[in-house]
């Protein structure tokens, strides 16, 4: 393995406590819980709190989209495995102004149960928690099983918009929606070229041949839905953005955010040229692209790969994603 | 009837973390060829953590809840929740109690299999966990005149759901969405729950007074 | 190769293509260059102009960094090869809002032949070309040949700078002067795990034994100070900091700001382990961290490895870093 | 004195692209020993682009000045400058020309040498191309009676120029901060100029008019 390591079982906590060293002007450690980041102003007071959290090794996120706009503060999990319950509570306390909390996470058997159990224990402490939960992976079910897909990268939008939509003043009930609107407009789809290695396993997780692509494949390497021989770049992205799109099904005309992330071992250069064919592709469907990413958003260690997501934009979503953001991964450096 | 003593069975506790961390590759191959391959990781994490902090004359009550705890609220996943509440409310059946007979027994494996059940939604056939507990508890709740008979019974059934979930078809958790594919490969779940009940009932079967 | 690729001869202009499509809010293609890449609102009357370029393959360098408040215009050259002096030339015009142009470039041979063939057109057309070389990687010649070392991350910090300072309507002397100050300012040292691979040559440019690391690695691969067993992360990251600080040798309470960049195949969440460690070991000389920025900002492929920059502040210097940045690798997402 | 036509010589420049573009892979591979391993690659790319824009009948003087707007304008990288003012240089001096004999041969190589120094400031015993160009001039300058033999010379001087190059220590260049390491290995540039000034001379000497 050509990683940099200490202790494998270190490696969350010696992520987070760099993570909170260098991003000090902007997040904090909980005081109590080492596995709780919040942005430096949280709670802020008479301000519905955003909360997220799930398994690390999917660096910038959670952690990184904590900060002013955004995130108020994110439980962290082992590698690829939910937070616990108690991380969950906190993160709550830590982001609870008085105005209820919004916990904004995907749709993982180990993250839904935490946080449920999160949810519960806060109602203990009078705090009012309303979720979210992220379902934009097409691959991961058909249409008509919408509640059982994964969320990914569209996560990003919705921790976008949910923590604009609070810093507005919006109350929690007004935040959900805004964010459950996000998550709703997002549809997202993964390819896997090569795999990627928990260090605490120290082989990788699942093989993908030479000269073949996962189409579908999850954050965590999960099974996509198929093998094929790995096409041109060309071809990859425009088998996305179909994926994609035929799920989405927009009408021409509307207006879309874009979203292009590396899976972690990608080269940069290499996500430009899948963005030229998939916007090609968007464009042709008649649709308008109003604002696009493209870099490492969200990743899965050192898998090689990519993912798309698109949102679909209205007035309200478009001036919620243009809102000032300060958070590590987004917005000002 | 037969039984045995609450008090100082908790060193059964860490005779059964043992086994998970030495199956801790194990079942992070399981894992990896359907799910994500982190089982074994995290499960050898929390039961190895909890089994440093049972001490020699822990009652299985108390090392219970040790190990609950520290699932829930130091391990997270799927597996803190899940085996949090199975051993949460095992521990919680028989704290108050010096000795644990062929009932008690029962009723301990039946509530650990209703805290896994309000927690996690699976049923018997989706290839989880619920495959090797759920038949353990019906044997256990069977019942049999001999208490070593019948952990004898409850491992083995175990055993026989953990062996059923290799040709399932995944239909809860990670894997769920590979269909077909999820056929042919034990539940990485269900083979921990069996080690889990295996060492719960030799350990059990050990210490029996009579 | 598990790489996205359509004809590897293409790779450059997809890769440019690709980012003016995405980031069309903030760049443009020159009319008649497709190599070279301006902001949007450039040139800038009477602002000095900010020229960059470089090989291609460092992805989000050097395009990335084109955008208001940090260079004007990027000439873009082949996969780690320089730019030409024509593209040179014409980002050059493409800066100009008559008040100077600065190029802010890295010590490489390419580049400096074109720079200079460039700015000996740029004379004719009349417009006054000042250049600044980097030249911050520690490894790459002792502290006595300056002159000879390679320009690394620490160009980052150089466009940083002088952008800024042109932004506020420095002259070109006092812009060159700031950005050759914040190079001066600046040492990095980089590590290889992992080789990359030029698509066209379809193998690793070089190799790195399993188990083994290169110190003092170059950008392209470059080979580094010395080959050794891959050590722990602290330790690796101990030693990277031992090189930059011990050539640096700056006085205790002296304040910096430190770039962690990953390679291009190193999870995001090893970088912080990294930082969690340099962090230490800087503020163990007594130096006050004052910004840290941690993630893939110049990468070389998929090189797997990381790079530390540690650029001393001033007073001047720090006004200058916080100045406002709108460029697609920098600053507002 | 015996001479070659300029005119429709410049298919001597699509030969020597047709031997860059067939080494392509062995100039990047020497490279990489000691370099960042793209020699060849843009090389080819370079000559390979120019060979398409020289037509049947052009000069040699003329294809010269294509390949050095390619080199100079579309490739950039080291080669760029480099290549493309020795091509730039050598053009000028021969455009004018109807026919091209030793002296004005060597006049041509001279200047081309001239305008790869102006650029790039290495010496002999640098470990560059200038290894192979700088001997090849002074043999085209140390003149022959027979101008097939002074070609022959040319050429054979480059290669042992190229092959000095093997034993040396880098000392200008990507790779010069290697020291001993970058002792045992080919340059690239000599390489490529070797069998750049290989072509010249061979294409020159099956043009001799006498
Ligand atoms: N809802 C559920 N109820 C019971 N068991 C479940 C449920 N969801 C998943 N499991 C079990 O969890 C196991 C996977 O555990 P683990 O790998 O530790 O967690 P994760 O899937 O979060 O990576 C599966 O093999 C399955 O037995
Ligand atoms: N200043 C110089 N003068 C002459 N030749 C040089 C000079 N610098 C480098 N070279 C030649 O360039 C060759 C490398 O060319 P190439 O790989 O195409 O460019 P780069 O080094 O930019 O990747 C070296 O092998 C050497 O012969
Ligand atoms: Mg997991
Ligand atoms: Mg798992
Ligand atoms: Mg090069
Ligand atoms: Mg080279």
């Amino acid at each position: 393995m050509q990683r940099f390591l200490n202790d494998p079982d270190d490696i969350v906590d010696e992520t987070v406590r760099g993570f909170v060293r260098a991003h000090a002007d902007r997040v904090r450690l909980h005081p109590d819980n080492a596995r709780v980041v919040a942005a430096l102003d949280a709670p802020v007071a008479s301000k519905v709190g955003i909360v997220t959290g799930g398994g690390s090794g999917h660096e910038p996120a959670f952690i990184g989209y904590t900060g002013a706009g955004m995130v108020d503060a994110t439980a962290v999990g082992e590698l690829f495995s939910s937070p616990t319950a108690k991380s969950f509570r906190d993160a709550i306390a830590a982001a609870d102004g008085g105005k209820g909390v919004v916990v904004l996470y995907g749709n993982y058997a180990g993250d839904n149960m935490n946080v449920k159990m999160a949810s519960k224990m806060a109602a203990k402490d009078d705090v009012e928690v309303l979720t979210v939960v992220a379902n934009d992976d097409v691959s991961s079910a058909p249409p008509e099983e919408r509640e059982k897909r994964r969320g990914v990268a569209g996560e990003i939008f919705m921790w976008k918009i949910g923590g604009a939509k609070a810093a507005q003043g919006a109350s929690a009930e007004e935040v959900r929606a805004a964010a459950q609107g996000a998550i709703d407009a997002c549809r997202s789809v993964g390819v896997g070229l090569g795999p990627c290695t928990l260090p605490a396993v120290g082989h990788p997780n699942f093989q993908i041949e030479p000269g073949k692509m996962e189409m579908g494949i999850g954050h965590h390497g999960e099974p996509g839905t198929s093998v094929t021989d790995l096409g041109t770049a060309d071809e990859v992205a425009a088998e996305m953005a179909r994926l994609v799109l035929d799920d989405h099904d927009l009408p021409a005309g509307t207006e879309v955010a874009v979203l292009v992330s590396g899976l972690g071992a990608t080269p940069r250069n290499e996500l430009y040229v899948l963005y030229d064919r998939m916007a090609r592709a968007i464009e042709g469907r008649g649709l308008v692209i109003h604002k696009s990413y493209v870099g490492d958003y969200f990743t899965s260690l050192e898998m090689i790969g990519a993912t798309l997501t698109v949102m679909a934009l209205d007035d309200e979503r478009k001036a919620l994603l243009a809102a000032p953001t300060d958070c590590p991964a987004f917005g000002a450096a | 009837m037969s039984s045995f003593a609450n008090a100082g069975a908790g060193a059964i506790i860490r005779d059964i973390a043992a086994v998970i961390v030495e199956n801790r590759a194990y079942l992070s191959e399981i894992d990896g060829k359907i799910g994500d391959g982190d089982h074994g990781v995290n499960m050898a994490k929390g039961f190895g953590r909890a089994a440093e902090r049972i001490g020699d004359d822990a009652s299985l009550g108390e090392a219970m809840a040790t190990l609950s705890d520290v699932l829930m609220s130091e391990i997270g996943g799927s597996m803190g929740p899940l085996y949090g509440m199975f051993f949460l409310e095992m521990s919680e059946t028989i704290e108050d109690l010096g000795a644990i007979d062929a009932d008690t027994f029962a009723a301990m494996l039946r509530a650990g299999l209703d805290g896994v059940a309000s927690v996690g939604s699976a049923k018997v056939g989706d290839k989880t966990m619920m495959d090797a507990l759920v038949p353990a508890v019906a044997a256990a709740e069977a019942g049999h005149p001999d208490m070593a008979v019948l952990l004898r019974h409850v491992a083995e059934a175990a055993e026989a759901g953990r062996d059923s979930t290799e040709d399932m078809v995944a239909k809860i958790g990670r894997s769920s969405r590979l269909g077909e594919r999820s056929r042919g490969v034990l539940d990485a779940g269900a083979t921990s729950c069996a080690m889990i009940l295996r060492g719960l009932c030799d350990g059990a079967a050990a210490r029996l007074d009579a």
